[in-house]
């Protein structure tokens, strides 16, 4: 999975590039987490504006994302879902989990 | 009776397979003449079926082996839809499993409840001694 | 040797299919693992060498005749690929066929050039008393 | 085949607003030009930008415009081609044949 970081004040963005997430490339993006974790950087945005697809293991790689930050009172905040994508959390009852943002700077600014 | 278009797929136990097979349902979507409803939700729908289901293929029935084959059939005509997926695996209980409700904070048990939602008959047999998780759909 | 895909397709004899067997050959491109050409001219040449032999099978091998069939295999590997059309029509020469020289500013006649083009080995042979039109390419 | 179609001065232009132009949807552009012919609309100017994927049959209809234009005293120019349908262009050789622009405005100002 081709991901992009930036940092900004202490939140780390990640933007996914790939069209696709599924259970070829999720992997990626949790392990890529996980070292965020590990360094210390517990405050994530997750950009997914380039995302076209998300199933079952990308929405998973997510949530593990989420519980991680959580468990070490961070955060790990949504952004930028196109329709279909944003769909698929209404499906699996996770738009109720994350909190999900229209765009970057929203998701920037409501940092507590 | 309405002329059918038949899809037979034969791939590699590798998820590197799986954006190819999605695409196959969501060109298929696309090219069903006579179509009422959202055409791009039912690509949608079906690239994600057939993604959960070869994916659960692969690491359950299949169990990672990469020397095994996911065998898929889709048959499609402008009544309805029939995917049929076929792993080397024991198979699994759909009714049993599907019953267990999940936890909103699982990392995984989404994939067949997804298929289950999205899909209008949904079976778990044995063909000939294969395992197939079988899929219809009625496209009106 | 290494694994192979193998699709096996079976459409209505219409040109409404033409897009989704076109895409299938293009989904395929990007999924071969180990390619290290242009993936993207690979995907366009599969979407054009399929479009054009599944154009020629619906109007010229079965005539356009809206109950008959065409059936197109894809068979893959990470060294070579094999696309077979098969119509229910008599066949033709593709040697005496293919050495007309083309006037530039004829409307038709280029399908077969194409294929001749982009693909490394062409035949057109009966297998079973089918008339099929095989293209092979060399993947690296 | 959806088309666009917009007048400019006494050239028309005609967008393709398909992505993708075979057999299945190229004999509708060849009907509207033999239509804008019997109108006496000699001068087109067929755009593009919107085409990704171009078959045989595609360059038949342009050929068949470009020479049922030709024949009247007019003439038919080609915009805004993707690389990859450019591309077609030159394997058939008809980048000889047809003039091409890059964009809607060099294919507008050409008119002799
Ligand atoms: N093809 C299959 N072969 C065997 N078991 C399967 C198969 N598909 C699904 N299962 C069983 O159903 C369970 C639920 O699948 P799913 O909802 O996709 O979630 P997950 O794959 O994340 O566990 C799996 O954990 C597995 O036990
Ligand atoms: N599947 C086929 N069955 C019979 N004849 C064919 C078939 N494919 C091609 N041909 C013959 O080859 C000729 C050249 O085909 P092609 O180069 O695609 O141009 P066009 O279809 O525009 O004539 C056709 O006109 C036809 O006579």
């Amino acid at each position: 999975m081709q991901l992009k970081m930036t940092e900004k004040d202490d939140a780390v963005i990640l933007a996914v590039e790939d069209e696709r997430m599924d259970a070829h490339n999720s992997g990626n993006l949790k392990e890529k987490m996980l070292q965020l974790f590990d360094e210390g950087k517990y405050q994530l945005v997750i950009d997914l504006s380039a995302v076209r697809f998300i199933d079952s293991s990308g929405l998973g790689a997510l949530v593990s994302g989420f519980k991680n930050a959580s468990a070490r009172d961070g955060s790990l905040r949504l952004c930028c879902l196109q329709p279909q994508v944003r769909s698929m959390f209404e499906l699996t009852r996770l738009h109720r989990v994350f909190e999900i943002f229209a765009s970057l700077d929203e998701a920037l600014e409501s940092q507590s | 009776m309405s002329k059918r278009v038949e899809l037979n797929i034969k791939v590699p136990n590798q998820t590197s397979y799986l954006a190819m097979v999605g695409q196959i349902g969501e060109s298929l979507a696309f090219s069903l003449k006579n179509y009422r409803g959202n055409r791009r939700e039912l690509a949608y729908h079906l690239n994600l079926c057939l993604t959960e289901a070869l994916t659960n293929a692969i690491y359950h029935g299949n169990a990672s082996d990469p020397d095994k084959y996911v065998h898929i059939t889709i048959s499609a005509s402008d009544d309805d839809l029939i995917i049929k997926v076929y792993d080397q695996g024991q198979g699994f209980d759909l009714d049993t499993r599907h019953k267990l409700k999940a936890n909103p904070c699982d990392e995984g048990g989404r994939g067949v409840n997804i298929i289950l939602k999205l899909m209008d008959d949904v079976r778990c047999l044995q063909e000939k001694g294969v395992n197939v998780l079988e899929m219809k759909k009625r496209l009106h």
